[in-house]
């Protein structure tokens, strides 16, 4: 960190990097519901409409099919788009264009185009918000080739990896957790890149590894302080990046730990720490196992209005402690 | 039990000089309409108020000044008739006839709420009425509604559907896909386009490329009808003329109910989109101070009861509230409850 | 097997059931496009609307969307609609419906409504449809709870979970592969039911289980007749039911083999292998497992056109093979 | 290159009752239509006979009887001008410039295809003659075209953007969305909607709530026109001034060619859903027969330069199946390979 480094929200992060891209490349642009005047549904464009314009922070209207649909063409003939979703929930609209276009034209192609676009999509339950406005569908995205697909945890990264993404010639998905958006923390002025594919461990312990995403990276931080006063050291690695996913850092932890724990908000069945576990189970870090992996995901069922029943259905600091120690407990 | 009361031999004995729509609607029936609209602005108020004393969490999406429009539509249905409902859907909710103490107790998340505390505020739904429920996604409701009008005539019963939805959602696929299926296979099914100006906070100017949401009709080969969605009187015309095409078998009906909400689109509104001229001016167009004057004007009611009527809704308000606060909350190890029928 | 079996192809057997329950109940009608006089494009429904009529078998107009929309607006309000996708390819176009509406409306609604939808997904590669004809979504599916997901391998099995699936209150939906449908098999007369949730094992063994999916299975069974010659002795588990999943009988049967193999078509990562590793890992068969669990699944692309691509982007006979020898051999 | 040859100058000397459109193309641009619509035809012939002789496999859909409505939209195009087709896209490939060498070479699956033999038919794409690439989903290349025509005008180029689509398109929620955003934000797009009558085996008059798929322009505030897409003069008419007024700033245009397919959807088709009668009486009409008759009487080919055309186009299309054959398969090894850019 040096001299300018200043306390921004996760949310003018990315604001920031947007702008950063929109000065530095023409090419660049926003589309997106509701994110010119109104500022977006959670302010993360806020008033960049003032300062870009009405073309360059374009107002769609309510066609997130359409909408994700002109964004590829877009970007398949010069531009860079860079595409909010007003809730990750409504990505379930646009899957076709995601899946069946954005992320198969290059190769159905043979390479001879690329699709350099960017879908932001603010995802994740806490908001009181039900069913439809809660999910966590970044493992659908993360089970399609061709897609690269974030997880930003800081508003460093946050700013760092939507610059790579705008930077890299791929389409490229950034689900962002709702709760982060106003969260602070230390970010360098001016134009960095965070690399797409690399994990980072923010916390090193040598009894357990705890691999966790987005939100849940704090939670197992602070699961991790707790541990510590009983004695056990807990190592956190941030995913960050989904597709590509950092395995080789993975692997290295749990040789050291011998055991993993992987918290994740989404749905636990097929969520990402089923791809976790299963791809550390089958690489060398096998034999190292002390102990089962586990993971902890969200409950199987759907987000919940009652903000009870909805912290009941994600995982919680007081789970993340309770899970790591039955693992550290398994051998001894 | 919300039966409409289409008392037509009780008409003659009324003002001659009547609109149309008031033959088919009972002198009680009408004051019915007018107490539901009051015990929607009453109850939203009232949400609005608990949401901000944190008794309400999660966000909510008020339709303070639509009342008309929601009354006005559900006035030819009764319980055998289905609706499907939008974010906004607190007004189609009571127009259907829900009781606001399981609505209340919804919007506290607790047990007795509609959605055993589950859905709150964007979910809400009284399927024993014919609601089939509020929805988060826009244009969600659209094709179910078509899908339950398909319901009804292979059923073979004579009951209407209603979908409601906003000006926003008329860019949604799912709008063009259900209007299209909808008239081809003729099915008993209305579209209500609620056009208030604004999806979120782009006006439909900007987000439309037609001036009126009605001119998509022609596309789907039925009657798009204009209706000042303010105008109780005129809302409920058009809407029983769609019903009675419907039950005849002729197919749906888009109705464009003009209107305009007099809040922001959510809580989290800074309303930066719209002048307070705008508001203003249509805040002078009250829908219940408009039908109040013409029930008045036509001799259908008086200034007491009125009053009496407001006195009523704030008891059901302050009841419903009561009943809220009392209800016992889920238990949080139900969380995986009700998912599965078994 | 009794006097009543005949030999049906996969296609016939579909087709069969859903006539037994369109003729035991008015309220089940098929939905789909071109399943009417064109037959469905796989020909599954063939001349059923001859015998039923064009109400109970109804082209739709190409909306997937809208389609899935009425078909769930029918079931919540006394139908049982069973909905023909084209291909499963188009199903991105309807996940809106699928997974925020039908998966979450009895949930939503507090238990206050069923959603008795059957969906019917052709699936799968290895007809040189390319890649936006020929993808394995099945995952994306399982990972929804309020849904069920079903792939059956056997013409008994597609016959006997689709009347299962009509039966059963809440939205099934049934991933059908399009190289299975000329399969022949022994199919019951009349009306049965094969448990949704339930496992079977096609060949019992000692040394290693394999589980798998759908085509999978068949091709498992291939190379463990071929592995029973070199003396490796492979359990074959077809798994059928995805959601919920039939994980006791895995663990027992690793319990047993100390050894787990999963194969599946879909993209390996976040495939359905990744979760059938990750929750026998986090069981108690961990503690029985002599080498890592290990999964074949569907390469990291989107499906190519020209047919040897075609074939190495999926599993093949020598690749179980080689997998399983690989396994066998890692303690020895 | 194929740049369209518009010598007004030239055209005086010709016939003076020539149809309008003749005169924004030279004889020279006539003729080469003309082979093109000869090249498509047999193109798509042994690419059938050699699909029957199993050298190609999937599936592939034939436009025989489509080929003025793909020449004739092509022909005010340039490079610079993008289109997006669909799963019957060999026409608008080589309308739009496409060597068949290349496009045999795909269906081949071979390394030296379009797509490297990645794609197929169904995937076949000229980029660099500005094809963004057939479609397998219906409706999918729509909105990807109204993005191209966002870039263009973002660029400040004077390029325009054709969307071929078929009648079964028109009911996707995708068709919707898009001609909206085209006309809310004027772009120069053309949406070329390719009636011939069947999506698949389902009728247009059994799918679509309006007998014509033009009539649905209105819902998107712009022109809607209808041409006989077997008349190769009639659309390229249409198409021209489509592209001017494109061009002019003025936004979007819905085209629907009425046209007719020949053949079966695909392979798998067994033509339940149409009569003999109706085949014959469109192979009647077959657009090559009716623009030589055309061209032939307006003097401008002789029926030995007809014979001429014919010829060259069996050459071509020998050559371009050599070239198939010869050209190397893609190495199962590079399965991976073309998924991400780096
Ligand atoms: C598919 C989808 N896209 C976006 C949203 C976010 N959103 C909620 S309400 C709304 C505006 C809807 O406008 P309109 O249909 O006119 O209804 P109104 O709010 O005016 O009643 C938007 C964009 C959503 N809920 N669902
Ligand atoms: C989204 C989607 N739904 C269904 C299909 C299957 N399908 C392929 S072509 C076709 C018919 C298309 O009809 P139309 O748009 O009229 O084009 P045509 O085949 O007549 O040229 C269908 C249903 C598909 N490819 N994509
Ligand atoms: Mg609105
Ligand atoms: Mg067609």
């Amino acid at each position: 960190m040096d001299a300018n480094v200043r306390e921004l929200s996760y949310a003018q992060a990315i604001q920031e990097a947007m702008a950063i891209a929109m000065e530095a490349d023409e090419r660049v642009f926003l589309m997106g519901e509701d994110i010119g005047i109104y500022g977006g549904a959670f302010q993360v464009t806020g008033d960049l409409v003032h300062r870009f314009g009405e073309d360059r922070v374009m107002d769609t209207p309510i066609s997130e099919l359409g909408g994700a649909g002109v964004a590829i063409g877009a970007a398949v003939t010069g531009m860079r788009p860079i595409f909010e979703f007003q809730f990750s929930d409504f990505a379930t609209l646009a899957m076709e264009q995601i899946v069946n276009q954005a992320a198969k034209m290059r190769y159905m192609l043979g390479g001879n185009v690329s699709v350099p676009l960017v879908m932001r999509f603010p995802a994740g339950s806490g908001t009181g918000a039900a069913a439809q406005h809660s999910q966590s569908l970044e493992a659908w995205l993360a089970h399609v080739p061709g897609l690269k697909v974030l997880q930003p945890s800081t508003p460093h990264d946050a700013k760092g990896m939507l610059l790579a993404a705008v930077a890299d010639p791929d389409p490229v998905m950034i689900f962002e957790h709702k709760l982060l958006y106003k969260m602070k923390g230390p970010v360098p002025e001016g134009h960095y890149t965070v690399p797409i594919g690399k994990s980072e461990t923010r916390r090193h312990g040598r009894d357990l590894t705890i691999v966790a995403t987005s939100i849940m990276v704090h939670k197992s931080l602070d699961a991790a302080a707790q541990l510590a006063e009983e004695g056990i050291d807990v190592e956190v690695i941030d995913l960050r990046s989904l597709r590509p996913m950092d395995t080789p850092a993975i692997i290295e932890s749990v040789k050291k730990t011998s055991r993993l724990l992987c918290v994740y908000e989404g749905v636990k069945t097929l969520g990402i720490g089923a791809e976790i576990s299963a791809a550390i189970v089958e690489s060398e870090a096998f034999d190292y196992l002390d102990a089962p992996v586990m993971r902890l995901g969200g409950a199987e069922s759907p987000l919940p209005y009652n903000p009870e029943l909805e912290k009941a259905a994600v995982p919680q600091v007081p789970d993340i402690v309770a899970a790591a120690r039955k693992l550290v407990c398994k051998e001894a | 039990m919300t039966q409409p009361t289409t008392d037509k031999a009780a008409a003659p004995a009324r003002a001659a000089n009547l609109p149309d729509v008031y033959r088919r609607l009972s002198t009680d029936a009408l004051r019915e309409a007018l107490r539901k609209m009051h015990l929607i602005r009453r109850f939203e108020e009232s949400a609005e108020e608990s949401y901000m004393r944190g008794l309400i969490h999660g966000t909510m999406h008020l339709s303070i000044g639509q009342e008309a429009s929601a009354v006005g539509i559900c006035a030819p249905l009764t319980d055998a008739d289905y609706i499907t409902s939008t974010h906004r859907g607190h007004g189609h909710c009571i127009g259907k006839g829900a009781e606001v103490k399981k609505m209340l107790a919804e919007f506290f998340g607790k047990e007795d709420g509609y959605c055993r505390g589950r859905g709150g505020s964007m979910h809400i739904a009284d399927v024993g009425k014919g609601n089939l429920g509020a929805n988060g996604i826009v244009g969600g409701g659209i094709p179910i509604a078509v899908g339950a009008a398909l319901s009804v005539k292979k059923q073979g019963k004579d009951s209407v559907v209603v979908s409601f939805f906003g000006d926003g959602a008329n860019n949604e696929g799912a709008f063009h896909e259900a209007l299209n299926m909808a008239s081809i296979w003729k099915l008993p099914v209305i579209f209500v386009c609620e056009n208030n100006g604004y999806g979120m906070s782009t006006s439909t100017k900007r987000s439309t490329a037609v001036p009126n949401i009605a001119d998509r009709a022609s596309a789907y080969a039925m009657p798009g009808v204009i209706v000042d969605g303010n105008n109780f009187g005129a809302v409920a015309a058009a809407s029983f003329e769609a019903c009675d095409r419907a039950r005849r078998g002729e197919g749906p009906t888009l109705i464009e109910s003009k209107t305009y909400r007099i809040r922001g689109h959510s809580r989290s509104d800074r309303n930066r989109y719209r002048t307070k001229e705008e508001i203003e001016a249509w805040q002078a167009r009250d829908p219940i101070g408009i039908f109040e004057k013409e029930l008045t004007e036509l001799g259908l009611i008086t200034p007491d009861e009125i009053e009496k009527i407001r006195a009523e809704v704030e008891v059901e308000i302050a009841e419903g509230l009561e009943f809220a606060k009392a209800s016992p909350l889920p238990s949080p190890s139900d969380v995986t409850r009700y998912v599965y029928t078994n």
